[in-house]
């Protein structure tokens, strides 16, 4: 430990770490409001919002997953090239020649099953304990969006090892898209940049997959994030906030920042 | 000395958009201290938040280690495999397309979904925390028999029993809502809805994904 | 639980998880082979150094990649580290040198490894690279079909090396497999079964009915398959055919034939001995099985259709092998005479010949049926595209979990059992399957499904296609091709790899071998070269002027240029040469086998008279590496320099002089 | 470090560190050796470039004074007095590929204007080093085989 502590007083620990070591409620602050990742957070928060019934931490794994994807897909991209034939030929490299490439894959494929199925329920979630009431309206809006750009995340990944699978799954969806009245047709043909699923469509499905969609992704869940932040923190079940006023607790003071807090006036 | 006035508390931001208390000149006004307990976030709730980290990568890695991502052959665009599936989140959508026009099935109903969501928090009805019964009035049972029948017959029509029997038993579970005291009768009517929309979604998603076979007929999954 | 309980559990876990891929990662098969390969190696190594070459070497995934080859990577050589390595000879597997071939070890860069034994290249596990699974794309060949890899790229029909696979294709031909089954290369193929017009005329409805229950049981040599008729089938389909007319000089011939008087049963024997008839056709099983069976002839065709068939073979079917001999009219007639007296069935019932009185109802059945059965794909016909059974385009490459099993529960799910059973009991599968029932021997069986899986779905790239030696348009149109057809040259000779395999003396180079006025001469009486073989060329009685022009042509067309016309052109041989060559020929051993006055061996043809048969530039150039002409040549290939070949040839010459001069 | 207070643990500070510890450190291993695996990762197992040698023909062909450049390996083969040895064709100013000037003798670069002679050495130009020499060596078949992925000490001259 004492190599800790003299790195620890280094100046150059200290330029970056600017708390202090000590368990004192100024340190675990500084902690939270000196750290660009975490100062999302509130310096306090509400114990109950810790239990697990509260949000059931959906938002959370679906966020895991999230960056997960993120590391392995970026990993894989070292390994892919999207042209046909290579595409699938590179699926079996990861599995026969590169060292941990199954894993990787394996992880990124069934981490996007978790994402989807996560944000889903985080959803229900969201609904069921009413938290989409003002002033989160619009947050409820952004996780929509957010759920509709996961499937798209996941849809458009479908396609990049060219097999079978892929390839059938993606012709079946897209001639779905095709219905569309009007639009249906071209937005196929741009979605696939041809009249069938071919090495373009492989190109564009990488190309969305990789960087339009997550890209957009990361914006929206920034601003998802920065409002749950803004409208008072994670809301949980509605009934707890009658039970509260049943025993004569606050009027979810908190919950309401937009509300004026009551002061207490001189006598 | 006289009592403090009765305060009118509600969480209902509609019924009471800003928190307005009465103050009669006769009496001190006095507001209540939250009993509510905060706690650092560091290091309780980062704690957690690393915990939960770990154990979706801990989960995932099982999944990754125990079981192989698929991959079948390269893709062959002259040999179609029976049946041609869609991924699991859009089978729900493809065995739609086994009953209804494609226009309906791949366009209108995923839009009206779509669009319902959006709207949610912005409907009145989904703000007032009210259960469907708590309220009764003369047009209601009327109106969701009627709104039940006419689903129940629009998707008869077509023949889409996956939907036809949730909706049913829903419809059920509904009316039987009015006598049951103690769960059901606290559900309000968007949560009737949502739950009955995520049944179909589940259901149908199910079939597609473990009972449909070459020609999209019906197979079991252990067959 | 506390928190941080709760987080240092988690936490171990979590590295614990982490940890395992890695691991595994480590423990990977390949790498401990490799390691028993450095020992393997170390201890069969011939030096020193080697060994420590063995020792030293690096644990690392080894490659063939060959860009121009379907971008192939083969990673065999991962655990077969022995394939090209002569200390390896006899190793344990998988380190066990790979056994020489016309193509290794020295075309293992170009070639790799999947492309003869099929297997996934890139895999670095056993069960993938062998394809175990059996959804595996590409199941590595089993050893008993390995030459079904040569095909891939050898599209030709035969390929040298590769028996098992051109007897497999041959059988195909023969068998009239494509007759039904659609198969690139053989798009144009037409079935050489005879015309059915004929029927009513040749034979009787009790024969027929015998020959449709089961063509092979009434003659050995049937190439027709058994269709498994029930008894009203056959009766409908004996009436259809009954009820079809052929052709009125056909007729014509066949009751002026009938007519005709007896002949000299005693002079047709001879006559059919001489004419060697069996080098075709067999009598009670002796002689060469590729016509039919002759020991019951005159139980099988009327008299009248027999006389007039010999006469006229082409008329009665353009596409018979059978050649046309210039017999006179007695001839034929004695000829059958001889049938009639001995090659007959004499247990066969005597209605055997009567013809059918036609049922129009049951012929009408039989007309379906003709059709429905598939008959009409041999028997007239068919166009590409419109082809009876389903084709076989890529069926080499079939997943084995693509194929219907149907009710073979009992066979192992791969594709050469499915190949096998299918070809062994077609209708086993299920009901209603109309393939019939051929009567292949295991090897047959083994052949077939070799030729088969040698089918690709896609064809190897155009620079690794050995193309096949189509030279069929080298028989020329005209007056000589009708020569040709005439006598049938190829149904026993083969010319540019086309033509029957009855023969041992191919023609595409006949020209620059013999010489002209030998071959008229022999085209008039042939006789067999060899004195161990037995007489196989018929005796055509071919004319003298037709003799005559045959020559000619040969002399014209089947040349090779690399033949010099002459050798001594350069410089004159001298009696010197000759007595040089005299005594190579003694110390070269050609005695052995060659027969020059009286003394030699029989294996070999005569020398005697080497001048007169054959041409000097020929025996030069064969001398110097006589299996570049016919691989299956026994004549050792000695190496010898232009010189020595000369002086040979020029003894060869000189020596047949001074035996004319003797006499 | 981390320390939760009270609320979180009722077990004695000691323990409580003890379990902290073993948790930060898992993690810091996790870390390390995720890094490192990465770089496994990353490290290429199998390679598909086209191989650095190539077949340069009979020593007999390169007798004194025979210069042959190999377009696709960019190198040159040399007959010297002594024996035969190989120059890259690669310019050591910026890259391009040099020319062989029979008339003067001389390897050319044409981008600027660098002159190397048939040992390699810069004659005058920009070029700050003379070209390099690769290996040469013979086949079982007796033919020179160049490696231009090996570079030797200049004047180690290959003889036959």
């Amino acid at each position: 430990m004492t190599a800790f502590e003299w790195a620890r007083n280094t100046s150059v620990y200290r330029s970056i770490i600017r708390h202090g070591v000590l368990p004192t409620n100024r340190n675990r602050s500084l902690i939270i409001f000196e750290n660009l990742f975490l100062h999302v957070h509130p310096v306090k928060v509400r114990e109950r919002s810790l239990r697990f019934t509260h949000t059931y931490w959906l938002g959370g794994i679906t966020l895991a997953s999230t960056l997960i994807l993120v590391a392995t897909g970026v990993l894989l991209m070292f390994y892919y090239h999207p042209s046909v034939p290579q595409a699938y030929r590179d699926m079996k490299e990861l599995q026969y020649v590169v060292d941990d490439g199954v894993f990787l894959r394996n992880l990124h494929r069934w981490a996007a099953h978790l994402m989807v199925i996560a944000a889903f329920l985080h959803l229900l979630r969201v609904f069921y304990h009413r938290a989409y009431r003002p002033p989160r309206q619009f947050n409820w809006v952004v996780g929509v969006v957010l759920l509709i750009v996961t499937l798209l995340l996941s849809y458009t990944g479908y396609l990049l090892p060219w097999d079978q699978l892929a390839f059938w799954g993606v012709s079946v969806g897209t001639n779905m898209a095709r219905e569309a009245p009007l639009i249906g047709e071209r937005m196929r043909f741009f979605l696939l940049g041809g009249n069938v699923v071919s090495e373009n469509a492989l190109l564009r499905f990488y190309v969305l997959h990789c960087v339009v969609l997550p890209v957009a992704l990361l914006l929206l869940v920034s601003v998802h994030i920065w409002r749950v932040r803004k409208d008072g923190g994670v809301q949980g079940p509605p009934e707890e906030g009658a039970r509260r006023r049943a025993q004569g607790a606050d009027r979810d003071v908190a919950e309401t920042p937009s509300a004026p807090r009551p002061l207490r006036p001189a006598p | 000395m006289t009592t403090p006035l009765e305060i009118i508390d509600s969480n209902d931001p509609v019924a009471v958009p800003w928190r307005v208390a009465l103050v009669r000149p006769d009496s001190r006004p006095e507001v209540r201290e939250s009993e509510e307990r905060y706690v650092m976030t560091f290091p309780h709730l980062i704690v957690r938040e690393i915990i939960l980290f770990q154990l979706v990568v801990i989960g995932l890695s099982l999944a990754a280690i125990l079981f192989d991502a698929p991959l079948e052959s390269i893709a062959n665009p002259l040999e179609t495999p029976n049946p041609a599936k869609a991924p699991w989140y859009f089978l729900g959508l493809q065995e739609l397309l086994h009953y209804f026009p494609p226009v309906v099935a791949g366009v209108l109903l995923p839009a009206l979904v779509v669009i319902a969501l959006v709207v949610i928090p912005y409907a009145r009805i989904n703000l007032e925390s009210a259960p469907l019964w708590a309220t009764p009035s003369r047009w209601k049972t009327p109106a969701l028999a009627a709104t039940l029948l006419a689903l129940l017959a629009l998707f008869g029509i077509f023949g889409c029993w996956p939907i036809v029997i949730p909706t049913a038993i829903l419809g059920v579970a509904v009316f039987a809502a009015r006598f049951e005291t103690r769960f059901l009768s606290r559900i309000t009517l968007p949560e009737w809805i949502m739950t009955w929309f995520v049944v179909i979604a589940v259901v149908l998603t199910v079939i597609g994904t473990f009972f449909r076979g070459p020609g999209w007929s019906w197979v079991w999954p252990w067959e | 639980m506390s928190l941080q309980r709760l987080f240092a559990v988690s936490s171990v876990v979590f590295l614990a998880v982490l940890a395992f891929t890695p691991a595994k990662n480590a423990l990977r098969p390949y790498r401990s082979i490799q390691r028993e390969f450095r020992r393997v190696g170390a201890a069969r190594a011939p030096s020193a150094k080697a060994a420590q070459q063995y020792a030293a070497r690096p644990i690392a995934i080894q490659q063939i990649w060959l860009p121009d080859l379907d971008n192939r990577v083969d990673r065999c050589t991962t655990c077969h580290l022995g394939a090209a390595d002569a200390a390896m000879a006899g190793a344990p597997e998988p380190f066990r040198m790979h056994p020489p071939t016309f193509h290794t070890p020295r075309d293992f860069a170009r070639f790799g490894c999947t492309s003869c034994h099929a297997g996934e290249g890139l895999a670095t596990d056993r069960a993938d690279a062998h394809g175990t699974s059996p959804d595996s794309t590409s199941p590595i060949l089993p050893a008993s079909f390995m030459e079904a890899g040569c095909g891939r790229c050898h599209a030709g029909d035969s390929v040298a090396d590769a028996p098992s696979l051109s007897r497999g294709r041959t059988l195909m031909e023969t068998s009239n497999c494509h007759a039904c089954h659609a198969v690139r290369g053989h798009e144009d193929f037409r079935a050489d079964a005879p015309p059915l017009d004929t029927i009513a005329l040749k034979t009787g409805g009790e024969w027929l009915r015998r020959w449709l229950a089961n063509p092979k049981a009434v003659d050995a040599n049937a190439t027709m398959p058994n269709f498994q008729l029930g008894r009203d089938d056959l009766a409908a389909l004996s009436h259809y055919l009954f009820s079809r007319e052929a052709a009125p000089e056909l007729q014509r011939a066949v009751a002026a034939a009938a007519a005709e008087p007896a002949g000299d049963k005693v002079r047709g024997k001879t006559l059919f001995a001489a004419s060697r008839c069996i080098s075709c056709h067999t009598v009670d099983g002796k002689g060469n099985g590729s016509a039919p069976e002759l020991g019951k002839i005159a139980s099988r065709a009327t008299r009248g259709w027999l006389i007039a068939f010999i006469r006229d073979p082409h008329a009665f079917n353009p596409r018979t092998r059978m050649p046309q001999y210039s017999f006179a009219d007695a001839d034929v007639r004695d000829v059958v005479a001889y049938f009639e007296d001995e090659l007959r069935d004499f247990d066969a019932p005597a209605n055997i010949l009567e013809p059918l009185r036609v049922n129009q109802t049951l012929a009408e059945k039989g007309a379906t049926l003709f059709r429905s059965a598939g008959c009409f794909a041999c028997h007239t016909e068919v166009k590409e595209g419109e082809r009876f059974g389903p084709d076989l385009y890529g069926i080499g490459d079939r997943k084995a979990t693509s194929l219907d099993f149907g009710r073979r529960a009992d066979l192992q799910r791969t594709l050469p059992a499915w190949l096998a059973a299918k070809i062994t009991a077609p209708r086993s599968f299920a009901d209603g399957l109309k393939m019939p029932t051929f009567a292949f021997d295991d090897e047959q069986k083994r052949d077939i499904v070799t030729a088969l899986l040698a089918i690709p779905a896609a064809p190897v790239p155009a620079a690794y296609r050995s193309a096949p030696p189509v030279q069929a348009s080298i028989v020329p149109a005209g007056p000589i091709g009708e020569l040709v057809s005439r006598y049938r040259c190829l149904s026993c000779h083969q010319i540019g790899g086309r033509g029957g395999d009855i023969s041992t003396a191919p023609l595409t180079i006949e020209g620059s071998k013999v010489n002209r006025d030998w071959l008229v001469k022999y085209l008039g009486v042939p006789y067999s070269i060899r004195p161990i073989l037995p007489e196989r060329m018929p005796i055509l009685k071919i004319p003298k002027d037709d003799a005559a022009r045959l020559a000619d042509a040969i002399e014209m067309l089947y040349v090779d240029p690399n033949v010099p016309t002459d050798p001594f052109a350069a410089r004159p041989a001298s009696d010197r040469d000759a007595a040089e060559g005299e005594r190579l020929y003694t110390t070269f051993g050609c005695r052995a086998c060659h027969i020059i006055g009286k003394s030699g061996g029989y294996y070999g043809p005569p020398l005697s008279d080497t001048h007169t048969r054959l041409k000097t530039g020929w025996v030069f150039r064969f001398l110097q590496n006589p299996q570049r002409w016919r691989a299956d040549v026994r004549c050792p290939n000695y190496g010898m320099t232009d010189t020595d070949a000369l002086r040979i040839t020029a003894y060869l010459d000189t020596l047949v002089e001074r035996k004319e001069a003797a006499q | 470090m981390l320390e939760l207070d009270e609320t979180l643990d009722d077990s004695g500070e000691t323990r409580r560190d003890f379990f902290t510890r073993i948790g930060v450190g898992a993690c810091a291993v996790a870390a390390v050796g995720s890094g490192v695996l990465t770089l496994d990762y990353l490290e290429p197992k199998v390679l598909f470039e086209p191989s650095t040698t190539f077949v340069a023909g009979s020593p007999r062909d390169f007798t004194d004074g025979v210069v042959r450049f190999n377009r696709e390996k960019k190198a040159y083969v040399i007959g010297g007095p002594t024996g035969v040895y190989a120059l890259s064709a690669v310019c050591t100013h910026l890259g391009c590929i040099t020319r062989f000037k029979s008339d003067e003798r001389v390897i050319a670069c044409p981008c600027h204007g660098s002159r190397f002679d048939l040992d390699g050495g810069v004659v005058h130009g920009p070029a700050p080093r003379p070209l390099p020499w690769l290996d040469v060596a013979e086949d079982a078949n007796g033919n020179l085989v160049v490696d231009t992925g090996i570079v030797i000490p200049r004047g180690k001259v290959f003889r036959p």
